[in-house]
């Protein structure tokens, strides 16, 4: 177990270590002087040497790298003098547009993402799972083919249309929500959750119609199995078939998309967040995107693969602890 | 049978460990020896049986000597050449020279290829002519094997289990080998296909003189084919011997267990029916008189 | 105080001390340092918090361009040569924190625009107060050498040249106090001091922003700022589409919401008598133009800069840019609002909407009668792409191929200001920083001293040694009226030259909650500290 | 372009093969039995007639803007009417015998015209990053799931660094900071690169079990060398995946493309794309629904035209045409 | 002795074709006594495996049966699906061919074999149902049967699995046990072991049982009554001694004869199918 978990975590330093040097080259080589964007309007060529001076960019490209990584682990000062300003680790830079170090920035940010988020992957999963099952158990019936429906289209929406369509009909034309700005659920849960209803349904449907698709095929392929026919031939209501033997199985290979799916989705559901004016992960990304605040888009871009990483990596995990034949560290 | 005596095929002290497990950068590198120090003969025009219960390592023996993988240790001599030394040309003879059989009929045949395709692929792919055209020359072999050579263009799956092993031994003739590695080739077939298949395999060795490394695990099939059986367990093998020998006087206990165990039908109903049958025959053959 | 007021009221309806106004915007503000922040968003939010020694007349003043003492109990008081303006400062005033603010702090202040990295703002008190080459603000390089504080309420600022607006230096956003040795590093954010009536009292980056009352505010010492409401939210981070929403629908709190300009789209929809009568229009400060580069071929030909002019079909720029509520086209460089303008058309057409054949005239003198193409640098915004599309649509007709280059709003401003990377021509917007002049208006965009490898606001990269004279002689008018007039002439002697095409002028139209009162917008910069609600208790 | 299994999930589903490996094969279904087969199915057929129309149109998009008599680029101002920002005039976006699908608000261009040429943008960036992203998914796949160990090791440390990677953020990040020139040819390009290990990684798994089977052990025995076990025996089994996968990738990227220009960073302005014109249609879908509504509607029947033939497809390929 | 435990008449079991229903088994009679023993014999596909789904009433999807089954004297083909369920596990229980594929990896052994037990017996707490879990590995002589109730399918061998597959059916003391090829993935000496335990079990219980091969030699060592099946059809049928001595049917003959046996003479074999073999 131990030696699975080294290993794991070997493997997402790798991929993490790529992570951040290939943003780090990417935003190294695309971005414009950020210099040029701490010195402002009226600028001199001299006062950006000083800048570039200061914020270590004039050295050579590796230890700027070296600089950032440390960060990472030990915190870092920017600048010098008086005007230093300390960002404490895990440092994953400093925006000099906000003022503010990025880890804070998205430390803000990170509760409405996580409301979005978790609201969402519950909604998501209630109804996939729901909606694959009951298609599964009716396959080939009416049901089957209307949820078949409902799911093709589900998928075929393009996000950011759907906010939109949700919001005219809901918000403007019928008026039964207001629009979505965050209140934090202690204040007024009512309007708490008036408030993320939307932002929850559009990122909703299109990862449950692909639940659904999922859950059915697996439900479908777990109901052939042979053990199915030996918890029938047990005597066992369907119920009990369905649930404990057919659904159980066909959930974990879901588990490991979900892992995936809800982590990316902590990371940032950038056009929704955008469309509803939610000020999550995504919504940072994309301000700085038009800002062209370089370290809170590399701040964001690396928190994004860390989680989708350890997602990864939990689902693993869970996985061990869902299926009784993966048995790590034990030959099987 | 005997006409080319001498030692076809010679391996000594093989072993084969795999890797369990493992992989990354902590991986504990444990080794399953799955060939525990084999040593065996094929002789010319032979079949040598290999029996033992699943797992034992009988497949990866008989992978160890068609190349398929790498020793761990020990020599395998073929035809007076080291087999784990040949390159290029020489391998390419080789796999002409050894043919495997395997147990699946339909795994073992790409699901996709054609019959034609798949008996002419072994000269295609060691780049050799085939003489007298693809299609006239898999109508031929299909003859052999006893399939319509009308059916080249079929794929595997429009087959028989039985039929389609044809193919595969079709396939293994195709090169005119100088050994076949029969796999568990019969199986996972009815006993009456399996039946049909021995036949074939033993009209075909007579014809072309091959020798035959036959494995099974069935003991009544191995004793109909085999000139010599060589019994595996746990990686090794524990005894060798002629067939009436290991079936009749089996030294070893594991063989005694194994041949204790085999279901059989008993005795006296098979005496009894052999009387009954011939007892019919003789009626029937009274009645054509009549 | 208040009691229930007339709810059907118009904006003519006065406000009452008391509530929060919210404002609901896209964008967040640039820095709440006013050091480094310097764009009309922020600088209208600045007034409520910050206070220097002059400052801009309320909107709703007679001439809201005037400027007018702040923190200073007069304007300031220019010595015979112009180079030493003095200030004295009045009594009571006090940080929120209780600190008075004395000369020491207004120079501390003052000098932070000096520092390389702070101060980012506005470039003014850098380009007129003298200083030493080395300078680098109080925290590098202490005291500044060229402000005096010879007692507590007396400031003297020495001047690199006489500078007669100087009153309207120290009314930009970076002439306020600060506490001596205060706003350095990221200090500065974690306590914002302010000297105006409202002080922040949360601050959420990218979503909110809250101000309540600056208790030690004292509105004797300040004859500007009403300061009516309790508070204020900002909130942050709002669709454009759905600010317009939320006003039209005016639910909730947002009866006391105000927001910056509608959009196009929105103006169908504000028709009804309720809305019309919310509706509030501003005249544009600001001159939407294309620049054309008189450094490449065929631009460095002034029939080719002529022939662009005539061709171009401003009415359809004018849709494009809203249609002729939001937009008016324009054929000067100095906008109709601003003082100095001058109104003349060199290159006129039936209707605005071109001459093709008279452009393709000027073209044959010069052999392009077949056309030629160029690259016209644009910002990845909307409306300019629509703009930019007009423009390339209507020189199609003069066989001019037009090739749109979309560059990120980002970096827009500074590849067009590298002359190196900018391309053949750029659409963008000039406004003047003070709108009472135009001094800040025309002279930046053709000045061939002025070009520089960085930043650089000649994008015609035009250099005429006539044009720079005129420039000279007109700013060493003290006669601030005789020099306004004098600009508006300039103008057009500029454009007989064509560096540029105007395209339009683009006016705001803003829609108030229904509760608010005192709203005076402008496209440059609205006055929020004159601005209150009806009746605190609605919302 | 949400199926990530992980590692595990593959290695299961190996130990799932195995056990269904004894059930013998289904023929594979004959090229007309499958054609005859989908032409029954009335949805399949309908989403195909939509896409070669759209094909159609994205091709013959000139010959048919002379017939429709407006250019996507040509301004008309007497459509639209300036006093109202531009808002087109007549009902449902000045819908009528001279602009057949209305016209855009504030430059009154023809949309019927856009749209057609928008399906040119769309189904070029759409196919050519589908085309690209499968060979690159197929052949790092199939290297990846062959040989197994050190390459198979790099290769998927390379999709897992990829897939963790927020692509979106990213994409916008990098095509917002590079030059608009070739834009086409960017997005394609972004697209594919993060693209390609969604198949690959379906495409390493079915290899990794495809070879345990003992054909390719056979085609080993017969002397078959890596390159033509992988291409001649592999490949033509991995076939239907593949054309189900791609199938159902065209559609991902369709939206992809029209995210992207949504979000401002797709194609560069005077060309209209569906995701473009949705953009611009936002600020109007109140008082010029029609404006949204068209891209809109194309843009989700494209989607799911292409959803739905794959989904059939892939179900036909399942069956064996057996079941339509 | 006599008493007729099932009785089947005329079991037609028929899939839809794209040319009509296709019947996979056709109009079979079978007769099993009371604690008597029948082995269904036949080749791949004859339709032994559908004839015992049948009887369970558990036929895949699209499945249709006719002809009447009597269970005890009741008619399982009249019986509502509720009804049928109690049958199910409780009086018939099944084993099946591939013990590993045939219990549910996510669960251990002993909550698979305590689940059928819990799903007939009203109100029985967990511990109660784990104990007669314990008490049915140990009459397999699946030895620490209390600690590897608590184990995965996969972590026991094959002929384990087997044993904990004939665990579960016992449990509940069942009159009647199908053992649809029970030892075909095993090796043989674990089939004879298995072979053993239902012959022990059924000299305990006095369960009848039906086994279903197509190994001839393993029917001659446990059945009574032989049924003899070919493409569906009853070929033949009658004492395990009569159909071993005295095959009536050619195919039967045929059948008896392709066997290997162990101790036959070394010479061509004999098919079924009689094709020529040029
Ligand atoms: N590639 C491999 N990696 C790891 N272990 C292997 C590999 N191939 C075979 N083994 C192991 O080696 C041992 C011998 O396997 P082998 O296939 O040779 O047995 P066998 O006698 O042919 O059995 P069967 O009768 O089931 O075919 C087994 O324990 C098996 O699990
Ligand atoms: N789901 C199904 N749909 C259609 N035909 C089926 C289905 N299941 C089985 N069959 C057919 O029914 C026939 C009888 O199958 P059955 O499984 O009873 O054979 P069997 O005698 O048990 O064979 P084996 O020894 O291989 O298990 C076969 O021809 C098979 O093809
Ligand atoms: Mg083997
Ligand atoms: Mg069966």
């Amino acid at each position: 177990m131990i030696r699975f978990l080294l290993n794991r975590v070997a493997g997402m330093v790798v991929v993490l270590f790529l992570v951040c040097l290939f943003t780090f080259v990417i935003f190294f080589v695309l971005s414009p002087d950020p210099a040029v964007q701490v010195c402002g309007k009226n600028c001199t060529t001299e006062a950006i040497d000083q800048i570039r001076a200061n914020l270590g960019l004039d050295r050579p490209f590796w230890t700027q790298f070296w600089t950032f990584l440390s960060g990472l682990f030990a915190g870092r000062t920017y600048g010098t003098g008086a005007n230093a300003v300390e960002c404490a680790a895990p440092c994953l830079g400093y925006s000099f547009q906000s003022s503010q170090p990025v880890t804070d920035m998205i430390v803000q940010r990170l509760p409405v993402s996580a409301t979005v988020a978790i609201g969402a992957a519950v909604l998501w999963l209630l109804a996939g799972v729901t909606a694959g099952l009951v298609s599964a158990v009716r396959e080939g019936r009416f049901a089957d083919r209307f949820i078949a429906g409902l799911t093709l289209t589900g998928m075929s929406i393009p996000n950011y249309v759907l906010a939109l369509a949700l919001q005219f009909l809901l918000v403007v034309t019928l008026r039964w929500l207001p629009f979505p700005h965050a209140v934090p659920f202690g204040e007024d849960p009512v309007q708490w959750f008036m408030n993320f209803l939307m932002p929850w349904i559009v990122l909703a449907i299109g990862a449950a119609a692909v639940y659904t698709r999922l859950t059915r095929a697996n439900v479908i392929e777990t109901l052939q199995e042979n053990y199915v026919r030996t918890a029938r031939a047990k005597g066992l209501g369907p119920g009990l078939v369905w649930r404990r033997h057919a659904l159980r199985p066909a959930l974990t290979p879901i588990v490991t998309i979900f892992g995936m799916d809800f982590a990316s989705l902590l990371g940032g559901a950038l056009i929704t967040e955008t469309v509803f004016g939610l000020n999550g992960i995504g919504k940072l990304a994309a301000d700085s995107i038009t800002k062209n605040d370089q370290p809170v888009i590399m701040g964001v871009t690396l928190l994004a693969a860390f989680l989708v990483v350890v997602g990864n990596m939990v689902v693993d995990l869970l996985y061990t602890a869902i299926d009784p034949r993966v048995r790590v560290g034990s030959a099987t | 049978m005997t006409d080319a005596p001498g030692t076809l095929l010679r391996a000594r002290n093989l072993v084969k460990e795999f890797d369990v497990r493992g992989g990354g950068l902590f991986g504990r590198s444990a080794r399953l020896r799955a060939v525990d120090d084999v040593s065996l003969d094929v002789r010319r025009g032979e079949t040598l049986a290999l029996v033992g219960e699943s797992g034992c390592g009988k497949s990866t023996t008989a992978r160890l000597i068609a190349r398929l993988v790498d020793t761990t240790a020990g020599t395998i001599e073929f035809d007076g050449r080291e087999v784990q030394a040949l390159t290029g040309k020489d391998l390419h003879a080789f796999r002409s020279e050894v043919q495997v059989v395997f147990q699946d009929p339909y795994s073992s045949l790409n699901p996709k290829h054609t019959v034609e395709r798949i008996v002419t692929a072994p000269l295609v792919y060691q780049r050799r002519p085939i003489p007298g055209g693809a299609r006239a020359y898999t109508g031929a072999l299909m003859e052999r094997v006893g399939l319509d050579p009308d059916h080249s263009t079929r794929f595997p799956a429009q087959f028989s289990g039985g039929q389609a092993q044809r193919i595969g031994i079709a396939r293994a003739l195709a090169v005119a080998p100088k050994m076949i590695i029969a796999d568990e080739a019969v199986s996972a077939l009815d006993v009456s296909v399996q039946a049909q298949v021995i036949n074939l395999l033993r009209r075909l060795q007579d014809e072309e003189g091959f020798s035959c490394l036959f494995i099974a695990h069935d003991l009544a099939v191995v004793r109909q084919i085999a000139t010599r059986v060589a019994v595996m367990n746990g990686g090794r093998i524990v005894e060798t011997g002629d067939r009436d020998q290991v079936f009749d006087t089996p030294k070893d206990p594991y063989t005694r267990k194994l041949l204790a165990a085999v279901p059989r039908i008993r005795p006296e109903w098979d005496a009894a029916r052999r009387r009954n049958e011939a007892a019919r025959r003789a009626r029937e053959q009274e009645d054509a008189q009549r | 105080t208040g009691g229930p007021s007339d709810s059907t009221g118009g904006a003519g309806d006065d406000p009452v001390a008391g509530g929060t106004v919210h404002m609901l915007q896209n964008a967040d503000f640039s820095y709440l340092d006013p050091a480094r922040g310097f764009d009309g968003g922020v600088n209208a939010f600045y007034r409520l918090i910050y206070r220097g020694l002059t400052m801009q007349a309320a909107g709703d003043a007679e001439d809201p361009n005037a400027i007018v003492p702040d923190l200073a109990e007069s304007l300031g008081t220019a010595s015979e040569d112009g180079l030493t303006w003095t200030y004295t400062l009045k009594d009571g005033l006090k940080f929120d924190n209780g600190d008075p603010i004395t000369a020491a702090e207004v120079e501390f202040g003052i000098s932070r625009a000096w520092d390389p990295e702070i101060g980012i703002g506005s470039p003014w008190l850098k380009q007129t107060v003298d200083a030493p080459e080395d300078y680098a603000g109080p925290y590098q390089s202490g005291d500044h050498p060229g402000i005096e504080t010879p007692d507590e309420h007396t400031i003297v600022f020495h001047l690199i040249e006489p500078f007669p607006e100087f009153d309207n230096v120290l009314a930009q956003p970076n002439a306020v106090p600060f506490p001596v040795g205060s706003g350095a590093g990221d200090e500065f954010i974690n306590d914002v001091i302010a000297s105006g009536p409202y002080t922040l009292d949360t601050y959420t980056p990218g979503s909110l922003i809250k101000l309540v009352r600056n208790e030690h505010w004292d509105a004797d010492t300040d004859d500007v700022r009403k300061a009516y409401p309790d508070a204020w939210e900002f909130e942050i981070g709002l669709e454009a589409a759905t600010i317009d929403e939320r006003l039209l629908a005016g639910q909730g709190t947002d009866v006391n919401a105000i927001a910056g300009k509608i959009q196009a789209a929105t103006l169908p929809r504000v028709q009804t008598p309720e809305l019309q009568d919310r509706l509030i229009a501003s005249p544009a400060f600001c001159t939407t133009y294309m620049g054309m580069n008189t450094t490449k071929a065929p631009f460095d030909q002034v029939e080719v800069r002529q022939a662009v002019n005539y061709a171009l079909d401003r009415a359809s720029i004018q849709t494009a840019s809203g249609g002729t509520q939001l937009a008016d086209p324009a054929t000067t460089i100095i906008p109709t609002a601003v003082s100095g303008h001058k109104d003349f058309d060199l290159y006129p057409s039936e209707d605005y909407a071109g001459d093709p054949a008279k452009a393709l005239e000027l073209l044959a003198e010069v052999g392009l009668e077949d056309g030629f193409s160029f690259v016209l640098d644009i910002r990845a915004q909307p409306s300019m792409q629509a703009q930019a599309e007009a423009v390339q649509e209507a020189l199609k007709a003069i066989n001019v191929e037009v090739e749109l280059n979309v560059i990120d709003t980002s970096t827009y401003y500074e590849t067009i200001g590298t002359p190196s990377q900018q391309s053949d021509a750029a659409i963008t917007g000039w406004c003047p920083d003070w709108a009472s002049s135009a001094s800040t208006m025309v002279p930046p965009l053709v000045d061939g001293r002025l070009i520089t490898e960085k930043g650089n606001t000649n994008l015609a990269q035009l250099d005429d040694a006539a044009v720079n004279a005129r420039i000279d002689e007109i700013k060493a008018i003290a006669d601030l009226a005789e020099a306004n007039v004098q600009w508006g002439e300039f103008d057009e002697e500029v454009m007989a030259l064509a560096p540029m095409a105007p395209l339009v002028l683009e006016k705001g139209l803003f829609l108030p909650g229904a509760n608010i009162a005192g709203y005076h917008p402008s496209t440059s910069m609205t006055d929020l500290a004159i601005i209150g609600l009806k009746d605190p208790s609605q919302g | 372009m949400t199926f990530t299994p992980t590692e595990l999930e593959v290695e299961g589903a190996q130990g799932g093969e195995a056990a269904r490996d004894n059930a013998p094969p289904s023929p594979p279904a004959s090229g007309r039995r499958l054609a005859r087969a989908f032409l029954k199915d009335r949805a399949a057929l309908a989403c195909s007639v939509y896409i070669l129309l759209v094909l159609l149109m994205a091709l013959a998009a000139p010959l048919i803007v002379k017939l429709s008599g407006w250019g996507p680029y040509e301004f008309d101002q007497s459509a639209v009417d300036p006093d109202m920002a531009g808002l087109p005039l007549g009902a449902a976006g000045g819908m009528g015998a001279e602009h057949w699908f209305g016209v855009e608000p504030g430059s009154g261009r023809d949309i019927f015209a856009r749209i057609v040429y928008g399906a040119r943008v769309s189904m070029t960036i759409a196919l050519s990053a589908t085309v690209l992203t499968s060979v690159l998914g197929v052949v790092f796949g199939l290297t990846a799931g062959y040989f197994g160990g050190k390459v198979d090791m790099v290769v998927s440390r390379v999709m897992e660094f990829l897939m963790a990677f927020p692509a979106l953020i990213f994409m916008i990040a990098v095509l917002s900071a590079l030059p608009a020139e070739n834009r086409q040819f960017l997005l394609v390009g972004v697209i594919s690169f993060f693209g390609w290990p969604y198949l690959a990684r379906i495409v390493r798994g079915q290899t990794m079990s495809l070879k345990e089977r003992e054909f390719v052990e056979a085609a080993k025995a017969s002397g078959a060398s890596s390159g033509q076990i992988i291409f001649k025996e592999i490949l033509p089994n991995l076939a239907s995946t593949i054309i189900v996968m791609t199938t159902l990738a065209v559609p991902g990227y369709v939206g992809t493309e029209a995210g992207l220009s949504f979000l401002g960073v797709g194609v560069v302005p005077p060309t209209p794309s569906w995701g473009q014109m949705i953009a611009s249609s936002v600020p109007w879908y109140a008082v010029d629904p029609a404006y949204f509504l068209i891209p809109g509607a194309c843009l989700f029947l494209l989607v799911l035209s292409f959803t739905v033939l794959g989904d059939r497809i892939r179900r036909l390929a399942e069956t064996g045409g057996a079941r339509a | 002795m006599s008493e007729a435990l099932l009785r089947v008449r005329g079991l037609t079991v028929a899939f839809p074709t794209a040319s009509g229903p296709g019947e996979v088994v056709k109009a079979l009679d079978l007769d099993l006594d009371r604690g008597g023993s029948l082995g269904i014999v036949g080749e791949s596909g004859s339709g032994k495996s559908m004839t015992s789904l049948a009887i369970m009433g558990l036929l895949p999807k699209g499945a249709t049966r006719s002809g009447s089954i009597e269970f005890a004297g009741t008619e399982l083909t009249a019986l509502r699906e509720r009804a049928m369920r109690a049958v199910r596990g409780d009086r018939i229980a099944m084993v099946f061919q591939d013990p590993l594929s045939s219990l549910n990896p996510y669960y251990t052994v002993g909550t698979q074999i305590a689940e059928a037990y819990q799903a007939h017996r009203r109100g029985v707490t967990r511990r109660q149902a784990r104990r007669v879990a314990i008490a049915a590995m140990e009459r397999v002589h699946i030895e620490d049967a209390a600690r590897r109730v608590d184990h995965y399918p996969h972590q026991f061998s094959g002929g384990m699995r087997q044993r904990v597959m004939i665990a579960m059916t016992l449990s509940m003391e069942p009159e009647l046990i199908i053992a649809d090829e029970p030892t075909t993935a095993l090796d043989v000496t674990v089939q004879a072991q298995i072979l053993d335990l239902l012959a022990e079990i059924r000299a305990d219980t006095g369960a009848g049982l039906i086994l279903i091969t197509h190994d001839l030699a393993v029917v001659s060592e446990v059945a009574d009554r032989i049924v003899v099946m070919r493409d569906g059809d009853l070929v033949e049928s009658g004492t395990a001694e009569r159909i071993f001595t005295d095959p009536r049917e050619p195919y039967t003959r045929m059948l008896l004869e392709a066997v290997p046996r162990i101790d036959d003479e070394i010479g061509l074999l004999r098919t079924t199918a009689g094709e020529a073999e040029s």
